[in-house]
């Protein structure tokens, strides 16, 4: 191949690709393939003053907000899917803590859209959802106007242009394209979106076997910056066909960081103290590993290319 | 076996709870969380489309599709559509159960796009905070006079403006049922009559039921909100007494069906633990 | 299954679902998966008034407006793919034989943008594309207007919703839910756009099948109103891993529609005297169907959706 | 061989051209087509994205990616993007050979929306008629002064409004260069300079190679085309006998170089019985 190889670790790929005060996209699948490795490598690496961009973002918005590491969310929900609220979100949105945040309210169509547009190249697109809302009267990038077709009233949304999107795949080659299955969310809009793409996966394959199945290419190699071969680099959300989701994680995430202290102690030794995802695995230990593994595969039914 | 009390760990897994299903449980044994998910469920017609979400709605639709409505098809915020019921207790909508063997997996935008088009015939939605007309807030909530900042809309606001019809679940108390909501997340009925049309909403789209945990409330053709059936056990009184506005109360008030064994098995196979039925409140 | 099969004859499909007058999405893959069969099943019901639309439509478009199906024609590009111009198109808007017929002219992706918006469920969407031409000054559904968020021209393209949409697949169960792969045009958005479906399969398969590969299904039964079981139906249009495109027989159907005695005669020896898609490949004869068939099967690497 | 000469059937087929690829033709023996292509191809730079379209620009692809752009990538409005080069000649791009091995099937809508990003290097256009400020039209042409249909944009109309630079391709009559066209299918510079902005349309896009049977075009920074280079063999006179304006000369005017061996080899593997380039008109 005449292109060359875009493959890095986790540390160089952020380091190379993502400062301080980039709008970075994370959690585009909802709450599967979450790309937890790369967010605990940007509060290793101490970046300050993301904008976090995503729909759902489980509790990877809420750790980075706690790390200190974001001055704003762009987001339509900001928690912890299976165990309720972000505590971290909270301190930060009504204490300040450990520093101020400022939240732009979304709801997922609204995301979903200004992605949307940002992939179109177009700079707004209309919806009717918000409409009424005050979601549509505190968020700046969203504006009701006429239809200049129908009279009707309208939301524009304004497009959403990441500095850079970071996205868990299932099997990419070393170029960066990338197959993905299962749950797709806004990670399509969102590589096209961004400037840049960093791609983690859980595999890598020859180019021959995205090829052989070019309609589940969702991210083209050329789109991508960085490829991070990093398995389980999800954990504690699913990758489907490789892993579960760790519910307890979520759970337990959700018991130890209600105080502040209880907090720290949480992301010294989760992430802190952690230099990367074999030492991460290491802690999460062999049964729970074994435990997450996948116990029954469910092969797809070929397609056939030929011709 | 008592609904309240958790089954030991045992007892949970893929498909060890199938012998509940063949069952049929006392039925006064149930928790409120299930006779929630019971009334939510029936809120579900045959062979509609439902936009579930998260949490409770996730049995709701499970136990309709398993009884009343075989032919209802879930379709999930991630861009999953589902005509048969997954094969595990889910947490998520993402959970790999949920998408493995689904319809189809495709964009938020995909289900989305059916939803703007009119296409779903209800949408769930829970809320931390309820208005006499509806409108709902899961944005900023008050408690003990403090504005807190709760995870936000997700989905709810888009449900909320272009399903049909929505339903909401939320647990019955003063501070969630209020005169005003603080923060319009997802807007109910505005101000009353015509506010929504007069919003550019859909025609016909607005709340449809609110599934507490004392009774169902439903709407008057001027977008207010009454007491249409109270749950087994509970009074009037009570109801009026948690609610923080006077709610006007149907003449021809009913009592709520209580859960069938049919209905609680099914319940009990996917949520074994009470993870989602034990308390009302997830 | 609980659901009802919607397994039915073209004849029957296209006597249920398709009136005169309809507006029909045909070709929405491009070259690929025309579905030849159907349209042929409606010049033989005798359908008349018909919207076609589609963005390049290939050589069906011209085979319907030769023989007085059409009214109107909303596409980008009317005309025979791989030889050049459409003669029946060309008679029916110079000379208005055998029928006047009106032609809005869209451009691919103000078509796509059309049919998008549809699946949206929102009354137009915003584009760059077509300012500056003549498309935009004679197509009413294409209209400038300022950005409601940039002051910037834009062009309103409003939505496009089809009576019936008739899509070819590779496979689908008896209640429409589909897998469709290689050539995917404006297809996913048509299907949606439409008020009806009608999938033209060459397989039908299982549930199983389509859930065992839940990214692949791209039409979901629920918009289906029909799906009929018709191999080869897209002949001479190609189908990924079923059979090659017949250029041959595009460039014998350039030479035989010159003139409109000899367009006559093809539409009676290909369509008007053969009952139906049997007898239609029996013309075609062995060897031809021989030489177009797979010679090399390609099949994807399956992906697993199991946990 | 001679390249006017179409080889015996036999000769066809998905490999057994391989072996000319090796072979350096001498350069004389070209066909008007196969010098089109190849200065086609010519303005491809190695690593751009490119919107290939059908007919001749589908070979000046495969002619780039084979020869000085193999970073190259070709996108087509079926949803397809394609690194590597196909097997076998292509009829059109939907052709399974095509689709078979490439990089990603998509929507239509995924390469549109690379298009309108601005992320589309240069687009390649065929015309019916082309005048003065590069304006194209596809849908009404001219003949013997009759307004006869041709079949309409395709995606001209959107790459010439959003590709950075466009590259067109057409025979040189005088009917074909005219000083205006009757219908604007796809922009060029319209009226000349600034007229692309006034319009709305993106900053620094526009024609920027218009490659004829008799030479090359291109347009200056008013918009107005000028003849940059001329084919072997052909004179100043003859392009301007057959352009329907006063067309500019450059003062540097420079001779097209021919087609190489090796891009002669690509363009004989890939359409062995001279499809394409046989004549210059399809």
């Amino acid at each position: 191949m005449s292109a060359e190889s875009k493959l890095m670790t986790m540390q160089e790929a952020i380091e190379r690709h993502v400062r301080s005060g980039s709008t970075v996209l994370l959690g585009a699948e909802l709450e599967q393939m979450i790309p937890f490795a790369a967010g605990h490598e940007l509060i290793r690496q101490g970046r300050r003053d993301l904008t976090l961009i995503g729909p759902i973002s489980d509790i990877l918005f809420d750790q980075l907000i706690g790390a200190g590491c974001v001055s704003r969310v762009m987001a339509a929900w900001v928690g912890n899917a299976s165990a309720g609220l972000g505590y971290c979100f909270r301190r930060a949105v009504e204490s300040g803590i450990p520093r101020p945040i400022d939240v732009v309210d979304y709801s997922n169509l609204t995301m979903a859209l200004a992605l949307h547009a940002a992939a179109l190249g177009v700079p707004f697109l209309p919806t009717y959802a918000t409409l009424g809302s005050d979601l549509l009267k505190k968020n700046g990038n969203l504006r009701e106007f006429r239809s200049p077709v129908s009279e009707e009233k309208l939301v524009a949304v304004r497009s959403l242009r990441p500095d850079i999107a970071i996205l868990q795949v299932q099997r990419a080659d070393a170029f960066g394209n990338a197959h993905k299955w299962g749950s797709l969310g806004v990670a399509v809009d969102g590589a096209r979106a961004a400037r840049k793409v960093i791609v983690v996966t859980e595999e890598i394959v020859e180019p021959s076997v995205i090829a052989s199945d070019p309609n589940r290419t969702l991210i083209p190699g050329f789109l991508v910056a960085a490829v991070v071969n990093e398995p389980w680099g999800a954990h504690p959300s699913p990758v489907q066909g490789y892993y579960g989701r760790d519910h307890a994680f979520f759970a337990e995430y959700h018991e130890q960081t209600r105080k502040l202290g209880d907090f720290e102690g949480w992301l010294a030794r989760w992430i802190l103290e952690v230099p990367g995802r074999r030492e991460y695995m290491k802690r999460l230990g062999p049964s729970r590993i074994e435990r997450l593994s996948v116990r029954e595969h469910a092969f797809s039914r070929p397609a056939d290319f030929g011709y | 076996m008592n609904a309240r009390q958790r089954p030991p760990a045992e007892f949970a897994g893929r498909s060890s709870c199938r012998a509940l299903w063949e069952m049929t449980l006392p039925v006064a044994l149930y928790s409120p969380g299930e006779l929630m998910v019971t009334a939510a469920a029936r809120e579900i017609a045959d062979g509609e489309l439902v936009f579930v979400g998260m949490r409770l709605p996730m049995l709701a639709f499970l136990v309709a599709r398993r009884t009343h409505a075989p032919r209802s098809i879930a379709l999930y915020e991630n861009g999953t559509i589902r005509q048969t019921p997954s094969t595990e207790m889910l947490y998520t909508m993402g959970d790999p159960a949920n998408l493995c063997g689904a319809t189809q997996c495709g964009q938020m935008l995909d289900v989305m796009g059916l939803l703007q088009q009119g296409r779903v015939d209800v949408g769930f939605l829970g809320a931390a905070e309820l208005d006499r007309f509806g409108n709902l807030n899961t944005t900023w909530g008050r408690r003990d006079g403090e504005l807190r900042r709760l995870p936000g809309s997700g989905g709810a606001c888009d449900i909320a403006c272009l399903a049909r019809r929505t339903v909401v679940l939320l647990v019955h108390d003063r501070s969630r049922l209020c005169e005003r909501v603080d923060y319009v997340t997802s807007p109910g009925y505005g101000t009353g009559n015509g506010w929504r049309r007069a919003q550019g909403l859909p025609e016909g789209s607005g709340p449809s039921a609110v599934i507490t945990t004392l009774g169902v409330l439903r709407f008057g053709s001027d977008g207010e909100a009454y007491l249409a059936s109270l749950h087994p056990g509970v009074s009037v009184e009570q109801v009026l007494a948690n609610t923080g506005w006077t709610l006007r109360v149907a003449d021809e008030l009913v009592e709520t069906i209580p859960p069938s064994g049919q209905e609680l098995a099914v319940i009990r196979e996917f949520d074994p633990h009470h993870f989602w039925t034990r308390s009302d409140e997830r």
